[in-house]
């Protein structure tokens, strides 16, 4: 197999995880700081993705229309994200994880429901935006620009959420609130604001991925269950609440994936799960993941 | 008539106790009842709700004319979830609580055969409008089954002429299908003509995404690597806008590809839709404008504001197909109406068509197209339409029993 | 008058805790509250900084009512809890785990280089995870963690537990230091020795009530009190 | 030899936590480690109990090795411990609490159809009384006070019937009165019971007021042992850590 | 104490009086209610044995699994295939659904005790798909994605009626086991564990042993419910392997109160009753549970059993300082 197809394949596992890491990546930050796993991220996803086709098929604008409106609907998102937060998961802080779990499992069949009265599963699709239309040639062979873009997203969130957590005394903040937000509370720091405006972000960070996966892919129902569960390996993969974990996870996830369909197309599914098995058998909180004790 | 024997378990199918037959002869001016059941969740959503308007359109204007002998059509809808189990007890519902006449659906062929096994035992016909294994009329056949959608047997085998026909000198082959029932069959039907046709061919790659991919990026560079003269493929529905997005920048169209290109998802790809790119479909108005089509174009945009897709116009065809059944048996009983729909034939929105007698599938047509533009709509639609007619392509009846005898069906 | 508690009530729950109790914390006052385990001197501290809000009475802190604003609307007022069981942050080194808490204000006299010359043990372990600490360490940390918040009152949750005996010298020491800077002190703290070397006053509790109050030389001279909480 | 380390070490990254310690402890001696914040008694504790695993050095107990046993089954050879921030069953009641240790340690815990309520219901009771929480034998762990979760702690250790016992600051928290009557009851405890006591403690009248044997921690390496005068004397025990206190 | 024990007793009795009017219920409830449900009852008990072994692993051992349903699944898969393949005895064809199930269970279950929280819930959900994924491919061996039809009980047993007690019985007699265990030195051994395994752990007990034991007694039950299952539909599927049916006990305990022995039974046969009832009249079920998920968790914290025992006891409390006070 010569090296420009392994290349190729190698940059498709890459376009992949970058999208993966966009959703995952909120998912993880949620997680690291409320300690909540939160289900519903994929159907924020969702929903993200159908707000910016509204929006996108209302504003009309021609070049910048979709960018608009993939910004509007990350707005939108972090908005329905305060509803969330303030009316549902603040009451619950106190009360155990499967609590929390069980409720943002709640807002998946809710928000499914919700988009089906909305939009009616209609498949939806929005092109691929200018100046991201055609493909850059690599070693002689095509490669969409949209996914450098997607690619290039996904770096700038890296860079955004390390700064934000590491380098920031917000960041410190967080990850002290992530293990004794009663502490915390005690030192006189805002917790609740605090956790408001995080789970915002990631449900921000969930509204603009939807928008980026529009002109990706399709938009249609079943997009929000197709994405959790991947999102899940990645960050068990990589390890709970850590930033380079989900970076590396989505990276991993991306490359069996893309090379595991190149050699044994019928068992790439199976391989995600048996790289995630391996990888907790061996070290089970994953890979940047810490131990409990 | 030969009983069915659903498995080939020692029980013989003695008129099993727990199996109340409950739809007795019922009193003159009874409704008929129906059971549509589909499956009201993911990528089904939409195509169930196409059915069930097709449905309620059907039942409207037959209760307008005064029903069918008399009786008033009685529509019941119930959700599936997509899930097999909810599947199995929503018909046991049907059955047991609305005491429905006859069932029709569903959209996932899994639970399509989860539920058939139900039915079966308490004796009500399913007309199958969309679900299109070939399982339930031929691997597990019951007398309780029938089929008037072109299964994937026949689906795939008209496409794969259509394909050949276009691109006669492709010899080297690669595949995309959705990794299930469906794409499995499909895949099965086409490698099986494909090799009648070009008994040189190749296939060089088999991929196989799972239902619900959203990301095809590595499906569609490991296709290109094998640089085939043509794919064929039975990704539909938002897959398939997915899969068409992602493969246009790599040029992928510039090799000859079928898949399901019906209307919803050129609706969805709009400008996107690859043009000179073949499709294969189940029956909509640019496949088939004949007088009655567009009469039912007219109607459902009317009533719903839209055109109407493959899926409204099957199910509106199986309400007929049942009307005309019961009106042949003169009663709603269910054997006598087995026997009536066995042979019969009906004036469809999409031509004439008959039930075989053997295995109950329906002589419905398949048809294919070749993506173009045209003024008359604001998306793209098909050109060198080629209708099919179901008996052309399905299984013949060695071929069937053949099956049978493996499988355990005795008839 | 910097504190003023009057009447409260607490619970956990339904258990009911604290019955009535009242005190008083003069400006630049230091004041300890003394009683065997299970008096309420915990839930007495977590009342005031709103952890375990009351559910009736009065807490005046300035002359401002705070009982029922919660913990980080009464922190910021000037108060700082120093808790019994250290809540150190474990992901953060003891750098982070001390400028987490930085609150800058104007006459602010505590920043990173006072507490760590307050417990030069900690500046050693600057870039230590605040969950590699030896429970001592850990101790320290919270005391410092909580100075960088400039406190007017300090609510000091046993301070002294676990601490080597120069440890608790020196912070004997330095909490007299910290009192003369005119930090304004609550104490509980089982350690005799450290209570009333550094307090002006003293109440005694049991069993959800103030039984006893009084200066250290009252306390010292009352008989049944010195044999039951001094322990001398 | 009792319970004999032998040059056990254990490091953390670059930090020595505890380094090459050698000590016996005797039978039926109640015997204090102290030493400032930091020292390494805990460590030194984790390494005896399984908590953490030795980088280098031996631990024998009773002639056996056990240096690299699991906890659980250290617990089973008769070495039983307190945590220094106590570590209890927050939803169990006291009762319940206190008969999960002797159900473990009687190895009846693999039992699965007899009724748990029906067993050592003296023996529970008797463990409640010695440690003075019989009163609050059905209040929820978690809703006792700070000290009378210390003495539950010590309830719970005492179900397993332990040889040899190591408590981690024992009294800590623990009102002057309080402090008294543990000191009295850990006496008893070896005097009728025979049991071997390991202990860490900060405050010097405990210690000096119960321990036979002391030996002093610092950065991880024993810097004196012997008998509680002989410690006192010692300069660099004073200098370090008494600074004239005891 | 000797009051004490006298209200116990009395506890005791009333409890019984509770279980006696319930069984009699369950026994005449068949000639009383309509075929439908009937069908939705027996249902109810399987889904409810499903629930009770997986709140052995959450209630009592302080574990979420998300991954229960692949046992489930197993078990269905067992017998169906016994059944059709090879025309297996159809009681042994239960056993060995149980069988397989715990057997599987003691492989994923070695695995996954190692971890706690959130991280055993993920890794039980990766094993879960992993089986499901297995099962979905190996087309050839488990009929895919298609599932296996035609798994018939034998004689009277496809009679609903007689299916229905029979069902009855094995989860009367599951139950008890069960809550034999959770009652015995084994059960507060896991109670412990969840409390605080760390302190349980130096007290002598190998934290990963228990565990496993639990997990395979959980995973056989669910095994055992499976294998009940499918023959009474006739047909099995991957779906039943797949983690959104591992999530329905789930809700079960946490709605029905996963403290209480009975609540995820309740929990379940709520949602079945809701679930089988609602879908009569709209195909918008998920916000309906959505909703009713909500209401509970906030209105009735701790589930519906939880919730009422609290209550129960406060007013008791009430009751006793009044009577206390002249
Ligand atoms: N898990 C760990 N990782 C890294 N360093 C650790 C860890 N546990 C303890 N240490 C370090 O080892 C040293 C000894 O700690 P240890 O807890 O044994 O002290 P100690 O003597 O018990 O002190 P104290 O009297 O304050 O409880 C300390 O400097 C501590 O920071
Ligand atoms: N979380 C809780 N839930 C219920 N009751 C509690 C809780 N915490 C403490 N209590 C009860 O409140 C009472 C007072 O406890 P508190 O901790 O205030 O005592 P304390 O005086 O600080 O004792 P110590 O000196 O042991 O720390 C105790 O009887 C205890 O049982
Ligand atoms: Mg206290
Ligand atoms: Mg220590």
């Amino acid at each position: 197999m010569s090296f420009d197809i392994l290349f190729n394949q190698f940059m498709s596992g890459i376009a992949r995880a970058s999208l993966l890491f966009l959703v995952a990546s909120g998912l993880s930050l949620t997680f690291g700081v409320l300690r909540v796993l939160n289900f519903a991220h994929g159907s924020l996803y969702m929903l993200g993705a159908f707000v910016t086709y509204s929006i996108w098929k209302g504003l009309l604008i021609p070049v910048v229309g979709f960018y608009i409106a993939t910004f509007l609907a990350a707005l939108v998102m972090g908005g329905i994200g305060i509803i969330i937060e303030f009316f549902l998961l603040r009451r619950l802080y106190a009360r155990g994880w499967p609590e929390q779990l069980l409720v943002t499992y709640a807002l998946v069949l809710i928000i499914t429901d919700l988009v089906k009265l909305g939009w009616g599963g209609e498949f939806l699709s929005i092109p691929r935006p200018v100046p991201f239309k055609g493909a850059v040639s690599l070693f002689g062979f095509p490669f969409p620009s949209y996914n450098f873009f997607v690619i290039l997203l996904g770096l700038a969130l890296v860079i955004f959420l390390w700064w934000l957590v590491y380098r920031t005394r917000i960041g410190d903040i967080i990850r002290a609130a992530a293990h004794d937000r009663e502490m915390v509370a005690a030192l006189g720091i805002p917790i609740p604001w605090l956790f408001t405006w995080i789970f915002v972000l990631g449900a921000m960070i969930a509204g603009l991925s939807g928008g980026v996966a529009g002109p990706y892919g399709a938009i249609a129902l079943g997009m929000d269950i197709e994405i959790i569960v991947e999102c899940f390996a990645v960050v068990v993969i990589g390890g709970m609440g850590s930033l380079p974990g989900t970076l590396l996870g989505s990276f991993i996830v991306g490359q069996v994936y893309a090379f595991g369909i190149m050699f044994k197309p019928e068992l790439a599914l199976a391989f995600i799960f048996m790289v995630m098995a391996a990888v907790l058998i061996i070290r089970p909180w994953g890979i940047f993941g810490r131990p409990e004790r | 008539m030969a009983q069915a024997k659903p498995t080939p378990a020692k029980e013989p199918a003695k008129a099993p106790a727990q199996a109340k037959p409950v739809a007795k002869p019922a009193a003159p001016k009874e409704p008929i009842k129906l059971g549509a059941i589909y499956c009201f969740a993911g990528p089904c959503y939409m195509y169930s709700e196409s059915a069930i308007n097709g449905i309620r359109i059907a039942a409207d204007e037959i209760n307008a004319k005064g029903g069918i002998m008399g009786r008033k059509l009685d529509v019941i809808v119930r959700d599936t979830e997509m899930k097999v189990d909810v599947g199995a007890r929503e018909v046991k519902d049907l059955i047991l609580r609305e005491k429905v006449n006859f069932l029709e659906g569903p959209c996932s062929s899994g639970v399509g055969l989860a539920m058939q096994v139900v039915h079966s035992e308490y004796k009500v016909i399913r007309v199958t409008t969309m679900a299109n294994t070939e399982g339930q009329v031929v691997d597990k056949f019951t007398p309780y089954i029938v089929q008037i959608v072109p299964n994937t047997y026949m689906e795939a085998k008209a496409a794969t002429r259509y394909l050949h026909k276009k691109v006669p000198t492709a010899k080297k082959f690669a595949t995309i299908n959705p990794d299930y029932e469906f794409g499995r069959r499909e895949f099965a039907a086409f490698k099986e003509e494909i090799t009648k046709l070009v008994p040189d061919a190749e296939i060089l790659y088999e991929a196989w995404p799972k239902p619900g991919e959203k990301d095809f990026t590595a499906f569609i560079t490991a296709i290109m690597a094998k640089k085939p003269d043509a794919v064929h493929s039975s990704l539909f529905g938002g897959d398939l806008v997915a899969f068409t997005k992602q493969a246009a920048p790599y040029e992928f169209f510039k090799t000859p590809f079928i898949a399901l290109y019906d209307l919803p998802v050129l609706l969805a790809l709009g400008p996107d839709a690859p043009e000179g790119t073949f499709g294969f479909g189940r029956g909509c108005f640019f496949m088939d404008p004949n007088p009655k089509m567009l009469e039912f174009v007219d109607k459902y945009k009317k009533v719903r504001g839209a055109y109407p897709d493959s899926w409204a116009v099957q199910a509106y065809d199986g309400v007929y197909l049942l009307k005309a059944a019961v009106e042949k048996a003169k009663t709603s009983e269910t054997e006598a109406v087995i026997k009536a729909m066995e042979g019969i034939s009906i004036d469809s929105l999409r031509g004439r068509f008959t039930i075989r007698p053997l295995d109950h599938m329906g002589s419905v047509p398949c048809y294919q197209g070749t993506i173009a533009k045209d003024p008359a709509y604001p998306f793209k639609i098909w050109k060198d339409i080629s209708r099919v007619p179901g008996d052309q392509v399905w299984r013949s009846e060695e071929s069937v029993r053949e099956v049978w005898k493996k499988t355990g069906v005795v008839r | 008058m910097i504190l003023e508690v009057k009447e409260i009530h607490t619970y956990y729950g339904t258990s009911h805790i604290l019955f009535g109790i009242s005190l008083e914390v003069n400006d630049g006052e230091v004041v300890c509250l003394l009683g065997r385990n299970g008096a309420g001197k915990t839930t007495t501290l977590r009342s005031i900084i709103g952890l375990t809000p009351p559910r009736s009475g009065s807490i005046k802190f300035k002359g401002q009512e705070i009982i029922g604003k919660p913990p980080y609307r009464i922190a910021p007022l000037g108060i700082g809890f120093v808790p019994d069981d250290r809540r150190i942050f474990p992901d953060l080194t003891v750098r982070q785990n001390i400028l987490v808490a930085r609150r800058e204000k104007l006459g602010a006299i505590w920043d990173l280089n006072r507490v760590y010359s307050l417990f030069p043990k900690l500046k050693e372990l600057d870039s230590h995870m605040g969950n590699q600490l030896s429970g001592g360490e850990q101790q320290m940390l919270t005391i410092a963690r909580t100075l960088m918040t400039n406190p007017q009152l300090l609510l000091l949750d046993e301070p002294g537990e676990g601490l080597a005996p120069l440890v608790i010298r020196a912070m004997e020491h330095q909490l007299g230091e910290i009192k003369k800077l005119g930090t304004t002190m609550l104490i509980c703290e089982h350690n005799v020795g450290l209570a009333t070397a550094l307090s002006d006053r003293a109440y005694l509790m049991d069993k959800g009530t103030i039984r006893y109050q009084g200066t250290i030389e009252e306390l010292r001279k009352n008989e049944e009190v010195k044999k039951k909480y001094l322990m001398v | 030899m009792f319970l004999q380390t032998q040059g056990i070490t254990k490091e953390f990254g670059k930090l020595r936590a505890v380094n090459q310690v050698s000590l016996d402890i005797r039978k039926g001696d109640i015997h204090a480690i102290i030493g400032p914040n930091g020292a390494g008694k805990s460590t030194y504790f984790n390494l005896i109990t399984g908590y953490h695993q030795a980088t280098s050095g031996k631990v024998l107990f009773k002639g056996e090795e056990i240096t690299h046993l699991p906890a659980y089954r250290r617990c089973k050879h008769g070495i039983t411990r307190s945590f220094q921030i106590t570590s209890i069953f927050p939803k169990f009641t006291v009762y319940e609490s206190v008969l999960m240790g002797l159900l473990s340690h009687r190895g009846v815990t693999l039992s699965f159809f007899s009724a748990s309520k029906k067993f050592f219901k003296e023996e529970v009771y008797r463990i409640l009384e010695d440690v003075g929480l019989a009163d609050q034998a059905d209040t929820l762990g978690d809703s006792i006070s700070h000290g009378d979760k210390k003495r539950l702690e010590l309830g719970i250790t005492l179900g397993t019937e332990p040889e040899l016992l190591l408590l981690d600051e024992p009294t800590c928290g623990m009102s002057p009165e309080e402090t008294e009557s543990t000191m009295i009851f850990i006496r008893k405890l070896v005097e009728e019971k025979g049991l071997t006591i390991l202990f860490t403690e900060h405050d010097m009248s405990v210690v000096f007021g119960i321990a036979k044997r002391i030996s002093v921690l610092h950065q991880g390496t024993l810097i004196a042992d012997g008998k509680p005068d002989e410690v006192r004397a010692n300069d660099e025990v004073q200098k370090i850590y008494l600074g004239g206190t005891a | 104490m000797v009051i004490q024990k006298m209200e116990q007793n009395e506890s005791m009795v009333k409890r019984g009086w509770w279980l006696i009017l319930l069984l009699a219920g369950a026994i005449i409830a068949p000639h009383v209610i309509s075929d439908f449900y009937l069908v939705i009852l027996i249902e109810a008990l399987i889904m409810s044995l499903f629930a009770l072994s997986f709140n052995l692993l959450f209630g009592y051992m302080g574990q979420l699994s998300f991954g229960q349903a692949a046992f489930y699944g197993l078990g269905g898969y067992t017998v169906a295939m016994l059944i059709t393949k090879v025309n297996f005895n159809f009681w042994l064809s239960l056993l060995a659904g149980v069988g397989v199930a715990g057997f599987v269970g003691l492989i994923v279950g070695f695995f996954c005790v190692r971890l706690r929280g959130i991280y055993f819930a993920v890794l039980t959900l990766a094993f879960g798909q992993l089986l499901f994924v297995i099962i979905y491919k190996w087309h050839d061996f488990t009929g895919g994605d298609d599932g296996i039809q035609g798994v018939f009980p034998p004689g009277i047993l496809k009679i609903p009626i007689v299916y229905y007690y029979f069902v009855l019985l094995v989860f009367i007699a599951s139950a008890f086991i069960l809550w034999r265990i959770v009652n015995s030195p084994f059960g507060h051994t896991l109670k412990a564990m969840r409390e605080n395994p760390e302190r349980t752990e130096f007290l002598g007990i190998h934290i990963a042993r228990y565990q496993l034991i639990t997990f395979v007694i959980a995973a056989a039950f669910a095994g055992l419910a499976g294998a009940l299952w499918v023959p009474f539909y006739r047909s099995v599927a991957p779906f039943y392997l797949m983690w959104i049916k591992s999530g329905e006990p789930v809700m079960a305990a946490i709605l029905g109160g996963a403290s209480t022995f009975f609540g995820p039974v309740l929990g379940m046969f709520i949602m079945t009753f809701i679930h089988a009832y609602i879908l009569g009249f709209t195909h918008f079920w998920p916000i309906i549970m959505g909703t009713i998920i909500l209401i509970i968790i906030f209105a009735l914290p701790g589930g519906i059993l939880e919730f009422a025992k609290v209550k129960l006891k406060e007013r008791q409390e009430r009751m006793k300082s009044a009577k206390g006070s002249p």
